[in-house]
């Protein structure tokens, strides 16, 4: 056993358990919590896979700023403390569904084959990403910095309470 | 002889016109008999004519069906130029009669009408040279029956009694129109000669010819009122009473018997259908005589002596006896023609018609009452009177060919004929009398006196003293009939009158010296019961042919109901349960279509993965 | 060279996503229903790098669109809390089986 | 190739009513009557198509052919399939058209007494009308199927609008028997057009008779074209058990409607039996011919037997067209010129009696708003000239002789027995049940005491004497003078057998 393999089976619990943690605790926030841990096992798997750069941003935006933002969602809305129970038919067939899909997946999966590794993706992989981002895709990247404008003008509007909705509350 | 044509279309103009001209209305009596008058004397002229010319036909095409073509056409031969002259004889003289009969009726016109319909259908039946003509009309002479039958449409007893007619005697008209299609297919025709012809020449099998027969005498049972199809006759006398004298008495109700009689080169043919023919007869004419005893309503109990009567005719015809059968019918044109009409004028007198409570109307309808007692003696085979003849020949006919029980039943038969046709007269004309009367006006008496002589002549025309002269003018029929006259054994007539005078005598001693009680009583036991009840048979036919039919009618309909409607509605309703599972999906919950998405793709997957052999 | 084959990351990836749509499809929390399909998406980028480095035409491309995923993922989040909470403030609900009204 | 634009001009004189009236404002005192002349144009077109129909010929007249359009397929790129306009009439057909234009005229005025929205009621009827004759002056599978949807279209509007108490469940029962019978019936379109590559009428009779040049369809696919082309036709006749919607239909259409869909849209169905069961496929009839009768005799039987307990004059009526439509198919079964002739003459006379006894219905609707048997009751006193004409009407439906009912029941019997006496001899017990249940419906209207419940009814209006006058005369016409169709009808022509 290398240590490399050490690395990716403590990630990969770490990833798993978390996974397993929000879907099984009874807690909005705790559930919340244990994604963080999710998150952080996908950024050291990202590291494992020469991608430092993207497991930088994970941790920044998911374990950061995604989480916060959830937490501020479960907070400003009001929850009964337990999650309200489904119903078993529906669970059932929705995990039956998801065992079949997986099933199929891992048979697919196992049976891939590929070409040979890239070998020079963890050599200045900042730079690279950097030259990419501001040659090939320096479009969509801007795209992107639109959409997140639009976002976050979106987000302010739908989240702001209209005008008449207040004077309806402060007289009421 | 050309103008044979207007012997049936005189009276089907008179319908036409009394039909669309209402300011007629009082004068519609006159227009029909008139025109009746003059087809009448048409039919005169035919018949003297065909003496001298004999034979005639005449045909034209009417419809081609494939290479055969249908003619129509008008024959005259000397069976139908005697009916003819009948028909329209009496068709004549009830046209008077009701004048004076109808006079007050509000229909009067319509009534009119419906006669010359009739009339018109009855003589185009007559002169009918093919089977589809003569069904056609055979069909229309029912249909006037059934409306004539009906004429009185608001009384309930009428309804039922015109709705009978008709479909008893269609059931028997199926019976013909089968051995119609049977003939055609068997001789590609339907023109009597050459039908006649092919069954002469052995072209039809025998035992087919036995069933056609059979059939077309199936038809002439429904027609003629024989067992088992006689039940819609006596109830047919909810029609007004000159209709009852015309059509179900002289003229339709012996179609039956000139149908056998028209047919009978195939009936010759075929034994068994003789013998079926002539033991119907024979049970029919006991059977409804039997009947005919123990009633009270002036007019069933005639309705039932014709019944019987038709039944001897047919016994007639069944014992080789075609002459007397056919000379039998005349002579039962006559006086039951006669009969009727008096009756008629009793009722009109005293608005009655049970027996039991006239009583002493010779007094009162001095005219009447004679005619009346013509018309019974000489339907009792009183000697020397028409009907003494024309029974005594049907007697001989049957006992000259050999069926001796048949023979003994028509026996028994005048013996009761004359014994209920007397008690009849005896309680409705002798002893005393309590009710208002009045003799009826001279038009109606007048159509009475001319039957009145003719039943009393009518009888000459064929007898073993005189001359054959009917038979002898029958024999030149065009189509090969073998004729066979038995001479009576010199014992017969004496014993026929000894069994007709006896009976006139018993009904005499019962009714007029009064040796037994003779009030009419509601309780009647035994055999009694069973005669007025007439063998139970209307309620036979009840239970089984009308129940049953409903029965299986209501089966059906709720067959219709729950299986057919059933089923189309168990399709339906999967398709809408169907539709509401969809709906249900359609929950507006984005996790429940996430999840139908989602097991989507797996079925595919799945299906892509098993059929594309990755695993 | 590297001893952890690729489809141990793919697997992780599988196993992520599928609970992250068990999540999705289940959970009544419209929050946690949120945070599930970040899961997925989670799990979408992993087999993005996994096959940057081990992919048919492997090269950096691959972190580069995982990149944006991470961006697109993170305005979706947003835009996602304030829709939420705009509903929160009609119905006073965020249980996913009460918002229903795209039945209606 | 084209004769005349008469049939065209024909077929689309409808259209000119329909502009007339939706011009016309819609409370318009005179737009019953505008419906009505909009009627009358078809009416004299249809008659002058009638009178120019030269009887000695043979075969199709007054043909019309516009290729419409082209069907490319990559199986043979060089021939195209060719969609045709394509229109004609057979000695059968021209008195299918007369009987439709005629029933729709006389109908389209026991319609005047329609109020509620009467301008969308003659617009649709005039809509029907088009249907109608279209279909009957398609020479063309194609186009016939494309007027048969516009008879299917209409009728479920004019069903569902202006119908009876239930009448949304009858105007859908309609539709969905309707539509699977169209469904059935454009499977064998197709797959016609696809083996034998045209639609047109006479030449697929032709191409059909000659059964060994046909290389792709085998006995057993004709044997279920046939099947299809039998229920589709059989759901429109109707044939048992497929009858449920048609009872319903006549019992809540309005009573104009129920005219043209008993008079003729039934008739469709026969026409097709006969034209293309008869026409394409007479092998695979042959083989059936048993199966066929027996199904008639049910027909027959079954309807007259149900129609003896109804309890109400229209379902008595619907079901008495059922057991009628039962002697089509017997004549049809027996396959001979007696047969067939008998089959035609029941159609059209079936027609003529059924439009006019239900024209009577609309009468004893519009008196004594009623039509349940134990209510009414010896109208014959009050209204003798209605009674009369009930009586006329039902003494026709029953098969009298010197009526249109008897020649047809007599002809298609007559073929019947040459073919299998002994289910003839059982079917023939339907005659009798026919008088039974006729005299039943029509006696109990008619006959018996009178009910003071309806004082002071009018008789007959000369609206309503005219149109029951013209049907009784030309049903008493062909009852006496038969030869009238047949002379026109050239049935061993038309469809090639027989003689």
């Amino acid at each position: 056993m290398t240590g490399e393999l050490l690395v990716f089976i403590i990630l990969f619990l770490v990833t798993i358990t978390g996974g397993l943690l929000m879907l099984n605790l009874t807690k909005v926030i705790h559930m919340v919590m244990a994604l963080v841990l999710t998150f952080l096992g996908i950024a050291g798997l990202y590291i494992m896979l020469s991608a430092e750069f993207v497991a930088v941003v994970q941790i920044l935006i998911y374990s950061g700023a995604i989480t916060i933002i959830m937490l501020f969602g479960i907070m400003l809305t009001k929850h009964t403390e337990a999650e309200p129970k489904t119903g078993w038919a529906k669970k059932g067939v929705v995990f039956t569904g998801i065992v079949l899909f997986f099933l199929i997946m891992f048979k697919g999966i196992r049976t891939i084959s590929l070409g040979p590794q890239a070998e020079t993706l963890h050599e200045n992989n900042t730079e690279q990403i950097g030259i990419m981002l501001f040659t090939d895709y320096v479009i969509p990247f801007e795209l992107v910095s639109v959409v997140l404008l639009v976002a976050l003008v979106g987000a302010v509007v739908l989240a702001k309470k209209d005008e008449e909705d207040e004077k309806e509350g402060e007289q009421s | 002889m050309d103008y044979v044509f207007l012997i049936p279309m005189l009276p089907l103009l008179s319908f036409l016109i009394i039909l669309f001209t209402r300011p007629i209305y009082k004068k519609a009596g006159i227009v029909g008999t008139l025109f009746t008058g003059a087809a009448f004397l048409c039919s005169l002229i035919v018949l003297f004519s065909h003496f001298a010319e004999g034979n005639y036909i005449v045909e034209a095409n009417w419809f081609s069906l494939d290479t055969v073509i249908i003619t129509v056409g008008l024959e005259v031969n000397p069976l139908n130029a005697l009916m003819l002259v009948i028909v329209t004889l009496v068709s004549f003289l009830v046209h008077i009669y009701s004048m004076g009969y109808m006079a007050n009726d509000e229909r009067y016109a319509t009534f009119f009408s419906y006669l010359g319909l009739f009339t018109f259908s009855m003589t185009g039946l007559v002169l009918s040279p093919n089977l589809l003509q003569l069904y056609m009309f055979w069909e229309l002479v029912g249909v006037c029956s059934f409306l004539l039958v009906g004429f009185y449409f608001y009384k309930p007893e009428a309804k039922a009694a015109a709705k009978k007619a008709f479909i008893m005697t269609r059931i028997g008209d199926i019976g013909l129109l089968v051995a119609i299609f049977l003939l055609f297919w068997q001789t590609g025709s339907f023109e009597l000669d050459v039908i006649f012809e092919a069954a002469q020449a052995g072209d039809i099998a025998p035992s087919l010819i036995t069933l056609i027969a059979i059939l077309i005498f199936v038809g002439a049972v429904g027609k003629s009122g024989q067992f088992p199809l006689h039940t819609w006759l006596p109830d047919a006398m909810e029609g007004p009473t000159p209709v009852s004298a015309l059509i179900h008495a002289a003229t339709m109700v012996a179609a039956g018997v000139y149908l056998v009689a028209v047919t009978y080169p195939l009936f010759s043919v075929s034994e068994v259908a003789m013998t079926t023919v002539a033991v119907t007869g024979g049970f029919t004419a006991i059977f409804a005589a039997t009947i005919a005893l123990v009633q009270t309503d002036i007019k069933r109990i005639l309705a039932y002596s014709t019944v019987s009567q038709l039944g001897y005719m047919m016994l007639a015809l069944g014992a080789a006896g075609y002459t007397a059968g056919v000379f039998h019918l005349t002579t039962h044109a006559f006086f039951k023609a006669l009969l009727f009409l008096a009756a008629g004028s009793v009722i009109h007198a005293v608005h009655e018609q049970n027996i039991f409570k006239m009583g002493g109307l010779s007094k009162k309808l001095p005219i009447t009452a004679t005619l009346f007692l013509i018309a019974s003696l000489s339907i009792s085979g009183f000697p020397l009177l028409a009907g003494f003849f024309s029974k005594d020949e049907i007697l001989a006919t049957t006992y000259g060919d050999g069926r001796y029980v048949l023979f003994a039943i028509g026996l028994i038969t005048a013996f009761l004929t004359a014994f209920y046709m007397f008690r009849l007269y005896f309680l409705v004309f002798s002893g005393n009398s309590s009710t208002e009367a009045r003799e009826s006006p001279s038009v109606m008496l007048i159509p009475m006196m001319v039957l009145g002589a003719l039943a009393i002549v009518g009888g000459y025309i064929q007898t073993n003293w005189f001359g054959t002269f009917l038979g002898d003018w029958l024999e030149t029929t065009p189509y090969s009939i073998t004729f066979v006259h038995h001479e009576a054994p010199f014992w017969l007539p004496i014993l026929a009158s000894v069994l007709s005078i006896g009976g006139i005598a018993l009904a005499w001693m019962m009714y007029v010296r009064k040796t037994t009680s003779i009030k009419e009583s509601n309780e009647r036991t035994g055999l009694h019961e069973l005669l007025y009840r007439k063998y139970y048979v209307d309620e036979l036919y009840q239970v089984v042919f009308v129940k049953g039919s409903r029965v299986i009618a209501y089966f059906w309909m709720y067959v219709d109901r729950f299986i057919i409607e059933g089923g189309a509605a168990v399709i339906t309703g999967a398709v809408k349960r169907f539709g509401q599972a969809g709906v249900k999906l359609q929950s507006g919950q984005v996790q429940t279509y996430g999840t139908v998405a989602f097991s989507g793709l797996v079925l595919v997957l799945l299906l892509i993965a098993v059929l594309g052999g990755y695993f | 060279m590297s001893s952890v084959p690729l489809s141990a990351f793919l697997v992780t990836a599988l196993l992520l996503f599928c609970m992250g749509l068990y999540g999705a499809l289940t959970k009544r929390n419209a929050v946690i229903v949120l945070i599930s399909i970040e899961l997925m998406l989670n799990a979408v980028n992993l087999n993005l790098v996994a096959f940057a480095k081990y992919g048919v035409g492997a090269s950096i491309r691959g972190q580069v669109f995982s990149l944006f995923t991470i961006t697109v993922a993170a305005a979706e989040a947003a835009v996602g809390l304030a829709i939420l909470i705009a509903l929160y403030r009609n119905r006073a609900t965020v249980n996913v089986d009460e918002m229903n009204t795209l039945k209606k | 190739m084209n004769d005349s634009f008469l049939l065209t001009i024909l077929i689309l004189s409808p259209l000119l009513g329909i502009v007339l009236l939706s011009i016309m404002p819609g409370d318009h005192r005179f737009i019953n009557y505008m419906g009505v002349l909009g009627t009358v144009l078809p009416l004299g077109l249809t008659l002058i198509v009638f009178s120019l129909f030269d009887r000695s010929l043979s075969g199709v007249q007054f043909k019309e052919y516009h290729q419409w359009f082209e069907l490319m397929t990559s199986i043979s790129p060089n021939e195209p399939y060719t969609v045709a306009y394509d229109l004609g009439v057979t000695g059968l057909s021209v008195l299918f058209l007369m009987l439709a234009s005629l029933i729709t005229f006389l109908a389209s005025l026991t319609a005047l007494r329609i109020k509620e929205s009467a301008k969308g009621f003659y617009i649709l009827f005039l809509l029907l009308e088009v249907g109608i004759l279209g279909v009957f002056a398609s020479e063309n599978l194609f186009l016939f199927f494309l007027f048969f949807e516009i008879t299917l279209v209409s009728m479920f509007l004019l069903v569902g609008k202006w119908g009876g108490f239930n009448r949304e469940k009858a105007a859908f029962s309609f539709l969905i028997y309707n539509g699977i019978g169209s469904i059935l019936l454009l499977i064998v379109i197709i797959v016609l057009f696809v083996e034998m590559r045209t639609t047109n009428i006479t030449e697929l009779t032709m191409l059909l008779k000659d059964t060994d040049s046909l290389e792709f369809l085998s006995g057993s696919t004709r044997t279920w074209l046939f099947v299809l082309l039998l229920i589709a036709f059989g759901i429109k006749l109707p044939i048992v058990p497929f009858h449920t919607w048609m009872v319903r239909v006549h019992v809540e259409a309005p009573i104009a409607v129920v005219m043209i869909h008993a008079g003729v849209l039934l008739k469709i169905g026969a026409y097709g039996l006969i034209r293309f069961g008869v026409g394409f496929f007479p092998e695979q009839l042959k083989e059936m011919a048993v199966a066929l009768a027996i199904l008639g005799v049910i027909n027959l039987l079954y309807g007259a037997f149900i129609a003896l307990v109804q309890t109400e004059l229209r379902s008595v009526l619907a079901y008495s067209s059922i057991s009628h439509m039962g002697i089509v198919l017997l004549g049809v079964a027996s396959f001979n010129t007696a047969g067939l002739q008998g089959a035609v003459f029941q159609t059209i006379s079936h027609g003529l009696i059924a439009a006019l006894l239900f024209l009577l219905v609309g009468v004893l609707i519009n008196r004594f708003q009623t039509t349940k048997l134990e209510e009414l009751g010896g109208v014959a006193s009050q209204t003798p000239l209605f009674a009369g004409f009930l009586l006329a009407a039902g003494l026709a439906s029953l098969g009298l002789p010197g009526m249109s009912g008897f020649i047809s029941e007599f002809l298609a019997f007559l073929g019947l027995f040459e073919a299998m006496p002994v289910i003839g001899a059982v079917g023939v017990l339907g005659l009798i049940l026919t008088a039974v249940y006729m005299l039943r419906a029509v006696l109990a209207v008619t006959f018996g005491e009178r009910r003071t419940l309806f004082d002071n009814n009018r008789d007959l209006t000369a609206v309503e004497l005219v149109p029951s006058a013209i049907l009784l005369s030309i049903i008493i016409w062909i009852g006496v003078y038969p030869q009238v169709l047949s002379n026109t009808l050239q049935l061993a022509r038309t469809l090639g057998i027989g003689g």
